[in-house]
């Protein structure tokens, strides 16, 4: 009964971090919570005894995604912070 | 067939992990479709995939049975669930991880060009290339 | 001697070896450079082409259908392939189209690629052949989806290799809307693997017929039949999902555009034959009259396709424009379901993917010749500058007019033909084929018209000699175009026996 | 003055009129090749349709969408409950795998036994989908020998703006610890394939991540003296071939009924289970060089 009630939360967890990531605006955050989405995900793996498919999901779908998905950002970020540096000091960027 | 309402209530009920997967497919798929932000389309194509992935595995599992490693020589079937899905959603997470990557792998290129993430701006500011 | 050579059971290996070759050579040419590449990759395609040749020549003289257990356990346990006479028959077509069309669009491959990224063209292409051979052969609907990914990327990959920013926005959206067709298409396989509990195609038509006569599941087997057949449409460009198709063949090199249009849809056509007529059975899919819808969007495709192919303002987005009309003929003929209607569309298939690479090989070097504008005004004249390209161009549309000399005549013929067979819409059928002829005809020969006519631009005069590669790989593909429409005897002989072994499991 | 029809096909013949470009019937003076008004007209029809296209899309869209999951969720009624043992899915299929599974292919765990051996045509596109998107992302990102239109090389994208881990000590001195840790455990799942849950993919992640952190903490530059992109290239060669022979061979000699020199050894030993541990280990390096190389080209652009 107990791994009813822990997997019914896990799947509420799990539906509420998907329409998180729909609606939020701010995309850091958005990524943040899919990186938490796929750890749940990967408890939930262990909870339908699946255990191949935990281990692989944390391993590449939180790891390697998110870092994927962080890294992506950062060189958005980095893009528009080279923008920013030319328009101030255009001339001592040679 | 499902005569009274609360029939359909109690099936919903015990099936509580399909309809999760089919949610979770809806909310991927709408967001793939419908967020003008690329990222959240990628972010939105994996939830798909997992819904996908979550409904495969729903089918193989088998109440009161054990993951499918034989333990201390019992091979018996009573004692394990199904483990066609497990290996097929393990191709499956290996697929998505890889499709994730060219997705935000192109994004980053278009970002360096265009500066955008919005679709819209982006063919906007294609087509003024092109016929410049 | 030749007889009983080939009549040997060491040929049962062949799909094996073709597959196994074409990932080897991928993974050889990753440390190779662009030249070595571009060599590995032909020796590669023509081996292939033998080992497939031999392999419709085996079955022609067996006579019947061979399956190849991949490991050792048989068919409901371990992976399988099987060949009988259709699926060699188009891998031998596919390779011919891939040789061709990287010959034919060498030079602008190495101008449009980066110099240290050439030999990942020729492994895209090599990825895409062994997609190709995979569908063909397979007998499990998971490998199936294993390779469908495998082609979506390398085709992905194919689109974004050249070095400018638009191919990269087509590249995106034309991920985006095959992500959504492979999700469909898996959700589809989960709910049938979901009802009937196997994955091999013998004993899943078993199980989804009698999944379908118990009653229990109609909903789910619908469902799973929609879901399947929708996500290999869009796939596949089929009418209200054919519009990422003018951003992705028009910006790509000629090269992979035909390979493209010509090659890879038609790989997702065949898988979605494969499944409806070995996996869920014909009787089961005309009962669920899925394929009225088929019917339909076909049509309309055929119709919208040419219309928008008119208004396109581009030679490029007006041969992708037409390529979505062809592949509205081709699920009209799915559509139909009689056995005369498969077989049109077996020869449309042949007729598309070898006519479709030359018109945009053709184009590119046209546009080439013509400065680099794609747009009718500058391309006034452009055949007297490349006259082999014109030609090219020409024979081309004429194939895809339906002119009598060329394939597209004889696949038209076939599906008036049917048109009568088919009981109660065969005058929507031939209505439908009428009004598309005729856009096709307005489309095309305006374009011909404007090639031919006008004062040349200044620019110079591309010998044929200067393009030996082009003129030779392009001229094989008429070649063939003209025999196949001259003499179509053989093929319908053997479409007609395929499609036999086809149904008889 | 309006053309008639007749003007307008003998102008057309002679290649001097263009009716696609819809231009008003009032442009029929200047040739065509005075383009640039007709540039304009042409983009304007454009936005219209794709603004008219834009509300229509939406429209359709919310409308599939909704109809497309209603359909889903009504298709729960049909579905096969879940996790009766009476499902059709609990078929002789399911029973060989994990009847016969052990003897037969030596695996303890039976979904590696299914995945590297009875399915195993499968896992083998599967490793080649990973090799596919190596090959994607290295045309995208890679930038080594990209160079501005005069010839100067682009800098390399990363900048000194962003943090560099290596300067944070607390970072440094934590992951200084718990590297070899990483490479232990990714280990362990990668070789205990066949016996406990893991195996190629999910070892070669973890041995991946290891990769990642170590790159992230000691600096890019010491981690590409390391692992040149030569010899990730060749590992990858080697791994991959070696994976697409050994399987070509056990489908050759399973197809043709012949008797395979690969035993299966006694079942719960680390070096049982036949083809399973080289295939694992061979997948997982595979692995490992994809994660690595997809974080290089997303950090810096390049492996060196």
């Amino acid at each position: 009964m107990l791994r009813e009630i822990f997997l019914l939360l896990l799947l509420a967890g799990l539906i509420f971090c998907a329409v998180a990531t729909a609606v939020s605006r701010r995309l850091m955050r958005t990524v943040i919570i899919f990186m938490a989405y796929s750890l749940i995900m990967s408890v939930v793996w262990l909870l339908l005894e699946a255990p191949d498919l935990s281990i692989t999901e944390a391993a590449v779908g939180a790891g390697v995604t998110g870092i994927l998905f962080y890294l992506a950002l950062r060189r958005i970020h980095q893009f528009d912070k080279d923008a920013a540096d030319k328009e101030n000091e255009p001339g001592e960027r040679e | 067939m499902f005569t009274s309402f609360e029939d359909l209530w109690v099936h919903l009920a015990d099936n509580y992990i399909v309809v999760v997967s089919i949610i979770l497919f809806g909310v991927g798929f709408t967001t793939l479709l419908f967020s003008r932000n690329l990222l959240k389309k990628v972010v939105g194509l994996n939830i798909m995939d997992t819904g996908v992935y979550l409904l495969l595995v729903s089918m193989g599992f088998i109440d009161g049975r054990h993951a499918p490693i034989i333990a201390n020589g019992v091979t018996d079937t009573a004692h394990y669930i199904n483990p066609i899905p497990s290996g097929l959603v393990l191709t499956g997470i290996v697929v998505s991880v890889s499709v994730t990557a060219i997705m935000l792998s192109l994004i980053v290129r278009l970002y360096e060009k265009y500066h955008s993430l919005n679709l819209d701006v982006i063919y906007e500011l294609r087509n003024k290339e092109e016929h410049v | 001697m030749l007889r009983d050579l080939f009549a040997s059971d060491f040929i049962h290996n062949f799909p094996l070896f073709a597959i196994i070759l074409c990932l080897l050579c991928a993974v050889i040419s990753f440390v190779l450079q662009g030249g070595g590449a571009r060599r590995l990759t032909y020796i590669l395609i023509l081996i292939g082409m033998a080992l497939n040749g031999s392999v419709l020549l085996h079955n022609l003289i067996t006579g019947e259908r061979f399956t190849y257990m991949m490991g050792h356990f048989p068919a409901p346990w371990g992976n399988e392939i099987a060949a009988g006479l259709l699926e060699p028959a188009f891998a031998l077509l596919f390779g011919v189209v891939i040789l061709c069309s990287i010959t034919a669009g060498k030079n602008r491959i190495s101008t449009d690629v980066r110099a240290d990224k050439q030999h990942f063209y020729y492994i895209l292409v090599d990825l895409a052949q062994v997609a190709m051979f995979a569908l063909c052969y397979t007998n499990d609907i998971f490998t199936g989806y294993v390779f469908i990914e495998i082609c979506t990327l390398a085709s992905c990959g194919l689109l974004m290799i050249r070095n400018a920013g638009k191919p990269l926005v087509a590249a995106t959206r034309y991920m985006i809307f095959n992500l959504i067709g492979s999700g469909m298409f898996l959700m589809g396989i989960t709910m049938l693997y979901g009802v009937t509990g196997h994955l091999l195609f013998p004993q899943l038509q078993q199980a989804a017929a009698s999944a379908w006569n118990s009653g229990a599941y109609h909903g789910i087997m619908i469902l799973s039949i929609g879901l399947t057949v929708s996500g290999l449409a869009i796939k596949s460009g089929l009418f209200p999902f054919h519009f990422w198709m003018p951003d992705t063949y028009g910006t790509a090199t000629p090269a992979s555009s035909a390979i493209l249009s010509g090659v890879i849809s038609k790989g997702y056509i065949f898988l979605l034959i494969k499944i409806i007529y070995r996996v869920y059975g014909h009787s089961v899919f005309m009962e669920t009259g899925i394929q009225n819808v088929l019917f339909l969007f076909g049509i309309a495709g055929m119709i919208v396709g040419s219309v928008s192919a008119i208004r396109a303002g581009t030679i490029t987005k007006m041969t992708a424009f037409s390529s979505a009309a062809q592949i509205g003929y081709i699920f009209m003929g799915i559509g139909m379901g009689t056995r005369e209607a498969m077989i049109a569309v077996f020869f449309h298939i042949c007729a598309h993917a070898i006519t479709k690479p030359v018109l945009f090989l053709s184009g590119g070097a046209l546009i080439d010749a013509s400065g680099g504008g794609r747009d009718f005004a500058s391309l006034r004249g452009a055949a007297h500058r490349n006259p082999a390209a014109g030609l090219a161009f020409l024979c081309g549309s004429l194939s895809m007019i339906g002119f009598p000399i060329f394939t597209g005549f004889i696949s038209k013929l076939y599906f008036a033909l049917s048109a009568f067979a088919f009981p109660h819409k065969s005058m929507l059928v031939l209505l439908a084929l009428a009004v598309s002829t005729i856009l096709n005809v307005i489309y095309f020969m305006y374009v011909s018209v404007i090639l031919y006519t006008g004062r040349p631009a200044p620019g110079k005069r591309v010998g044929v000699c200067r393009q030996k590669a082009f003129a030779t790989a392009v001229f094989l593909l008429i070649l063939v175009n003209v025999a196949i429409g001259l003499h179509s005897q053989p093929l319908t002989g053997l479409f007609e026996l395929g499609l036999d072994l086809f149904l008889q499991l | 003055m309006r053309k008639s029809f007749l003007q307008k096909l003998s102008a057309w013949y002679k290649g001097s009129y263009d009716f696609t470009l819809k231009t008003a019937d009032h442009m029929d003076a200047r040739m065509a090749h005075e383009y640039t008004g007709k540039e304009h007209k042409l983009r304007e029809v454009e936005r219209k349709e794709l603004v008219f296209s834009g509300v229509l899309y939406n429209i359709l869209c919310v409308l599939f969408c909704l109809i497309f999951i209603g359909v889903l969720l009504w298709s729960v009624l049909f579905l096969p409950p879940h996790g009766s043992p009476d499902n059709p899915a609990v078929n002789e299929v399911m029973e060989r795998y994990v009847a016969a599974g052990m003897e037969e292919t030596g695996a303890v765990n039976t979904v590696a036994g299914m995945i590297l051996d009875y399915r195993a045509f499968d896992t083998l596109g599967e490793s080649f989908v990973l090799f596919t998107a190596v090959c994607a992302v290295t045309i995208l990102m890679n930038n080594t020998k990209e160079s501005a239109a005069d010839g100067t090389p682009i800098p390399m994208t990363v900048k000194p703006g962003i943090v560099e881990y290596s300067k944070d000590n607390i970072v440094r001195t934590v992951s200084r610890f718990l590297i070899p840790f990483i490479f232990v455990f990714g280990a362990y799942v990668l070789l205990n394939g066949h016996l406990s849950p893991g195996g190629g993919f999910s070892g070669g992640a973890i041995l991946g991540s290891a990769l990642i952190l170590y790159a992230m903490v000691y600096g890019e530059d010491r981690a590409a003296a390391v692992f040149s992109e030569r010899l990730i290239k060749t590992v990858v060669l080697i791994s991959l071939s070696f994976y697409a022979i050994a399987k070509s061979y056990s489908f050759f000699t399973g197809a043709n009924h012949l008797k395979s020199i690969i035993s299966t050894g006694t079942p719960g030993r680390i070096l049982s289970a036949g083809l399973i541990l080289p295939l694992n280990i061979a997948v997982g390096i595979v692995v490992c060089c994809t994660m690595y190389s997809f974080y290089m080209y997303f950090r810096r652009g390049r492996i060196q």
